[in-house]
């Protein structure tokens, strides 16, 4: 009984380390420090996924057989909490982690062979069309149509939420292929070009100025057959499994360590309430990176997935949220600067009050608001941990 | 005892929320500090004068009156420089000011025609020394968080370990003006003063019991603002969680929802009591009852406006909802004067 | 627009105050402030009501014509709030609170006239029958059975957390008359004879090792028709009155005040975080109080019940609770202590440890967890409150 | 790197858990501590050996096996002597005491005879001066909280500001033993020591490295007992909201008790892993991570205690289920060794 890492997983963890050390400019750490919101923007993100894909790390999460390095859930772990201990940028998930891995498990030979390596390369940027605005948590209510003609479908509806979609070239879309069905068998899986006639993106400013999210209105866009990912009305069943990899598929904990320990860099050792506050968000977030070591070790073994990995996203949006509340109040007065410029590692970005960490803190404050909503709401989360983990 | 304003108290109340109601329509509210036009509007109609004691040309409203209009600014999340200008730095150039000062000042204060900003000692705020020279003083260091600083005529820079209070004109060489956005909208400076000449006639000669009287003055008029914002807020999400419908159903009827507003109500309650009790309180007991309302009602603003957020779902993370705006004037009202840490630090002392 | 209160109502507080200074006695103040439970023991409680019988403030918020003092709603604020100052003991309000208002506004004359002076001069004692095994926050669902047999009914069934039964002579209790009613139809208001043959009181003890509670089994008992309270059937609109009284009936901020400061006179200056949790939970009970206050104003004035009093008893409960809490980690080591002996502050009590006030605070700990479960959960407070005060 | 216990460590989990089992029933559980029959019964067993270095004739047990006796003994709300004496004073005999001491209590401590009571230094836990007086010292002072410490046969006394370890016959002159029950149903005891003469061979030589060691190791042993006794409560909680049914249904169908009892889940889960965190710590890390899980395991212990208890009803605020007597153990638990907020302070400094 030990979470101590043997002696090939402390090789494997120098070796990650040496990489980073060597492959991690100091600007792509600045960046991805003074990023506000969820995501690295493509300037940042961009440089670092060639550089991963150059060592063969980019997909260091898909098995063999798709491209990946085979790695162990733990040393996906360990390469993990070292990308957040050295402040590596975060990579957008939406090609990487979601669409990526329903393509290599769903996609037909031609579609694997036509996106995956665009994918990798960075020449395909994804985005996500699942929400729409009268379904948020309730998924299936979703009404965006796609109507049979011919090869095509022709796509009429509106998505919502749709992080970076101004970056994109790609959509994947949850559409409703057959309005008589029930409502989750009627819905399929495809995937748009943004380019495509009739897709208007309208930016979604969040309370904090940053431009994350968006609207895509599709306007009868013609879509290939060809591009359905498996069959018509298997779309509830491949979001599914999109869902569980958003929830389960990567470690917070470590990002959350890294990240406290960077904020207590930049403002100094706390007092009172504060130094309170932030042992207990310390101790959440080392409390939640092992709960996620002890999956990976278990996934490892063979054992089959653990209903604990269900708590992840739910106790990593809170330690999100406690650190940048935290942050707000530890930068004092300077915490309440918001500049209307970005990114803020730009050139563009006026003088900061006070240390420069203490410059994006409120912008990240409100965004980190969005954590306990987007991915499914902490609300949702209890309700599934309470019936597939409890029992209840 | 009457729990309702009085009838000069709510005509005041009904002026300052049908001005507001008017210039401030909802998609607007929230997004910075009211059109200098609106401002002078404002002055025209006495709101300015308000704190302002009779002697000195005001109307000498009490707590009351400045809770009365705040919250109607909170209401209708309508924003200026109403507590620092309007109530603390009128009243202490009232106080505090000599002929010249007074007459120059007050007058373009109340119309509305000028900003004077205050630039106060606490954590983070920057340092400040000030030294004899002559009949004057040499004014060194600066001040971080000056709300209003941008567009102010003067400044008022007070000092935590001398009982100097000066006023300072913005364009008095070696003054320094780095104009920045707040969390709100707002624009704040940082002042930095640099070797600056302050003349003997810009003390302020305010005596300590008054000085913490106007300073409780102005964070009770933020406590008010801030407890007329949450009802707002409160309003906007019942509202919501009545009419967002998932799963078939609107949210306002599961459980978690319930409790979770009920909880809302319960906050707003309680921090409005708090509120009166200060109001309420005797000339002794003011300051304190100030920073026990202020210190309960900024940590349940925060929270109120979390939930409020949550609750509104995607939607209230944008800019395009006042639920998202408002959260943001809440988090820079709420951290006011240190925020809440250091009130409750102040009451343990 | 102001709370203050205006020159009679701090004459009254004189005169209350200086009343208590005169009559509330060293060793009642000592027998209340070291009191484990939610009410004074008889050998506490008796003498204290004899002493406010005698002043004619017993009945203090009863109505002039049931023999109250005629107070208003702030006068008798004003004299639970000097009570609580002085540390006079908590009367059990089975009687004065609960029943004593059912006696004066559903009885009749021959009850009224029965009962109403042996309650005001304690020959009588109450003890309440509402809760059932099966029915705790589900009243409606009462099993107890009465049967008409002639001029009586024959009462059988089982009462559980009946509050100092063993102590009491009288029960008032909730039994269904007609099992083929609709569930809170069939309910009628009885009372009982302690001393009839079939009541039996079984003790439960609290985890706290206090005895406060009982099951109280009733076997055949029989209870003349004369000891029904309204009409057959009115069962169920009388215990509403009465839930109402208790809920909103008196004010709890003030003795929460006033518990806290005497917490702190024993435990000296906090420091970290133990003196921002009493800092917290002083705003919490200040507020309370306040809120109370406004609330009897607003009665005063006139004006209909607000829904703000719903929120008294569930915020009362938890700062009850956060006192109790922060006692026991205050008083340190010393607050582990817990004597099996009682009272706490009878002489049969061994040397305490540490501070005497520290003795019972691991029983009062364990002791106001009950105060979130009784007289209505939390969770049906806060629905109720969503319901009643938002209107969801 | 392993989840699940060594085929030997399971071996020893299931013989103490079906010893439990078999001598501590349900309802007798919680209430204090084992006879003195069944005490030595696990002495036999060779469970009170199992922290003792084998080069003293225990049996060199490391944190995983203490933490997994530990946690039997939570799940099964066992209790005894368990940490102070089985892990700590046995250790600190062994380490520093002369040939003497070691054959005279550890043998003793081991097969269940005698206990040695431990009487450390802290936070109003009693002033101790020490003298020295010839080749030995003068104590005076008292130490207020020495779990077992009525039926103790011998103490070890510990000071804050001294490298001095004593180990103290209760039989001594001037050693005085004040019994009292703790809030768990445990004996408890104050012991004074008025110009109490300790001889020199009575001073335990248990370097500070080591000393710290054996502390965290007994630390450990409570945070796993907690963990043992959360996880007994919590499957409680989770049958009783199954089979209450309160207007008709479950109370477990209710949203609010649904998602009360996932972050029930939720603590139960974060403690586990810092426990096993800790015990898979190196050496140099072991003492901050055993204070991590402490830190953490005592708030969530507590915390679960309340919602089991609230979940419970009135049931649970009873000595009659096990709920209401695990959460007295628990408040104890959660409060030695100054509890979680002495262990935040302790990570802050």
């Amino acid at each position: 009984m030990s979470l101590a890492l043997p002696p090939e997983a402390l090789r494997f963890r120098d070796e990650v380390r040496a990489f980073l050390d060597e492959h991690l400019s100091a600007d792509l750490r600045r960046g991805a420090a003074l990023t506000s919101g969820v995501f690295a923007e493509p300037d940042i993100a961009r440089p670092w996924q060639a550089i991963l894909e150059t060592r063969g790390w980019l997909v260091y999460h898909w098995p063999v057989a798709a491209g990946g390095p085979g790695w162990s859930r733990v040393q996906r772990w360990i390469f993990e909490k070292e990308c957040a201990e050295a402040g590596a940028p975060a990579l957008p998930g939406m090609g990487l982690k979601l669409v990526g891995p329903v393509l290599y498990s769903f996609g037909d030979d031609a579609q694997k062979a036509d996106y995956l390596p665009r994918l990798r390369s960075g020449e395909d940027f994804w985005a996500q069309g699942f929400s729409e605005p009268g379904s948020g948590s309730d998924l299936a209510s979703l009404r965006t149509r796609a109507v049979r003609d011919g090869d095509d479908y022709l796509v009429t509806g509106q998505k919502i939420w749709t992080t970076q979609a101004h970056h994109a070239n790609r959509l994947f879309a949850l559409v409703r292929t057959n309005p008589e069905a029930k409502p989750q068998a009627g819905i399929s899986f495809l995937l748009i070009d943004m380019a495509s006639p009739g897709v208007t993106v309208r930016p979604i400013l969040s309370a904090s100025g940053d431009h994350e999210l968006n609207e895509v209105f599709l306007d009868a866009v013609r879509v290939p057959v060809a591009n359905r990912i498996g069959e018509e009305g298997q779309g509830w069943t491949i979001a599914k499994f999109l869902l569980e990899n958003e929830r389960g598929g990567s470690s917070f904990g470590p990002g959350l360590v890294a990240d406290l320990r960077r904020l207590l860099d930049a403002t100094g050792p706390l007092k009172g309430e504060l130094a309170t506050r932030a042992i207990r968000l310390s101790l959440d977030a080392r409390a939640l990176e092992t709960t996620e070591l002890r999956t990976a070790i278990e996934l490892d073994a063979g054992a089959p997935p653990t209903p604990r990995s269900l708590i992840t996203k739910l106790v990593a949006s809170e330690i999100r949220q406690g650190i940048d509340e935290l942050a707000v109040d530890a930068f004092g007065p300077a915490g309440l600067q918001l500049p209307a410029e970005r990114p803020f590692y730009g050139p563009g970005m006026p003088a900061p009050i006070g240390p420069q960490a203490a410059q994006p803190a409120a912008a990240r404050y409100l965004n980190s608001r969005a954590w306990t909503i987007f991915g499914g709401t902490s609300e949702i989360q209890l309700t599934l941990i309470a019936k597939a983990a409890v029992g209840l | 005892m009457m729990l309702e304003p009085t009838e000069e108290q709510a005509l005041l109340r009904d002026m300052v929320s049908r001005f507001l109601a008017d210039h401030v329509p909802t998609d607007v509210a929230g997004r910075g500090s009211l059109p200098l036009a609106d401002w002078r509007a404002l002055g025209d109609l006495g709101v300015l004068a308000l704190a302002v004691p009779e002697a000195a040309g005001g109307l000498g409203g009490g707590p009351g009156e400045i809770a009365i209009v705040a919250e109607a600014f909170g209401r209708a999340a309508a924003m200026g420089p109403l507590a620092e200008c309007a109530v603390l730095c009128a009243c202490l150039i009232a106080d505090g000011g000599d002929q010249a000062s007074a007459s120059k000042w007050i007058g373009a204060i109340t119309s509305g025609q000028a900003i004077v900003a205050y630039g106060g000692p606490g954590e983070g705020l920057g340092d400040l020394t000030v030294q004899r020279a002559g009949e004057g003083w040499i004014l060194n260091g600066e001040r971080r968080l000056v709300r209003h600083g941008a567009g102010a005529g003067a400044f008022i820079v007070a000092l935590d370990d001398a009982p100097h209070l000066l006023l300072i004109e913005a364009a008095t060489p070696g003054v320094a003006i780095l104009p920045y956005a707040l969390a709100d909208g707002e624009q704040a400076a940082l002042v930095r003063f640099d070797a600056v000449e302050v003349a003997c006639e810009a003390r302020l000669q305010v005596t300590p019991t008054r000085r913490r009287r106007v300073i409780a003055m102005t964070q009770l008029a933020i406590t008010a603002e801030m407890i007329g914002l949450m009802q707002t807020l409160y309003e906007a999400t019942v509202d919501h969680v009545r009419q967002r419908r998932q799963f078939g159903v609107a949210i306002g009827s599961f459980q978690v929802v319930q409790h979770r507003v009920a909880r809302l109500f319960i906050l707003l309650e309680q921090s409005r009591s708090l509120l009166l009790r200060a109001i309420s309180a005797d000339d002794d007991a003011f300051a304190t009852a100030v920073t026990e309302a202020f210190a309960y009602v900024a940590d349940a603003a925060l929270r109120l406006a979390q939930d409020a957020t949550q609750l509104h779902g995607g939607m209230g993370v944008t800019e395009d909802l006042l639920v998202g705006r408002g959260h943001r004037r809440l988090l820079v009202l709420s951290h006011l004067f240190g925020g809440a840490i250091a009130a409750r630090a102040k009451l343990a002392a």
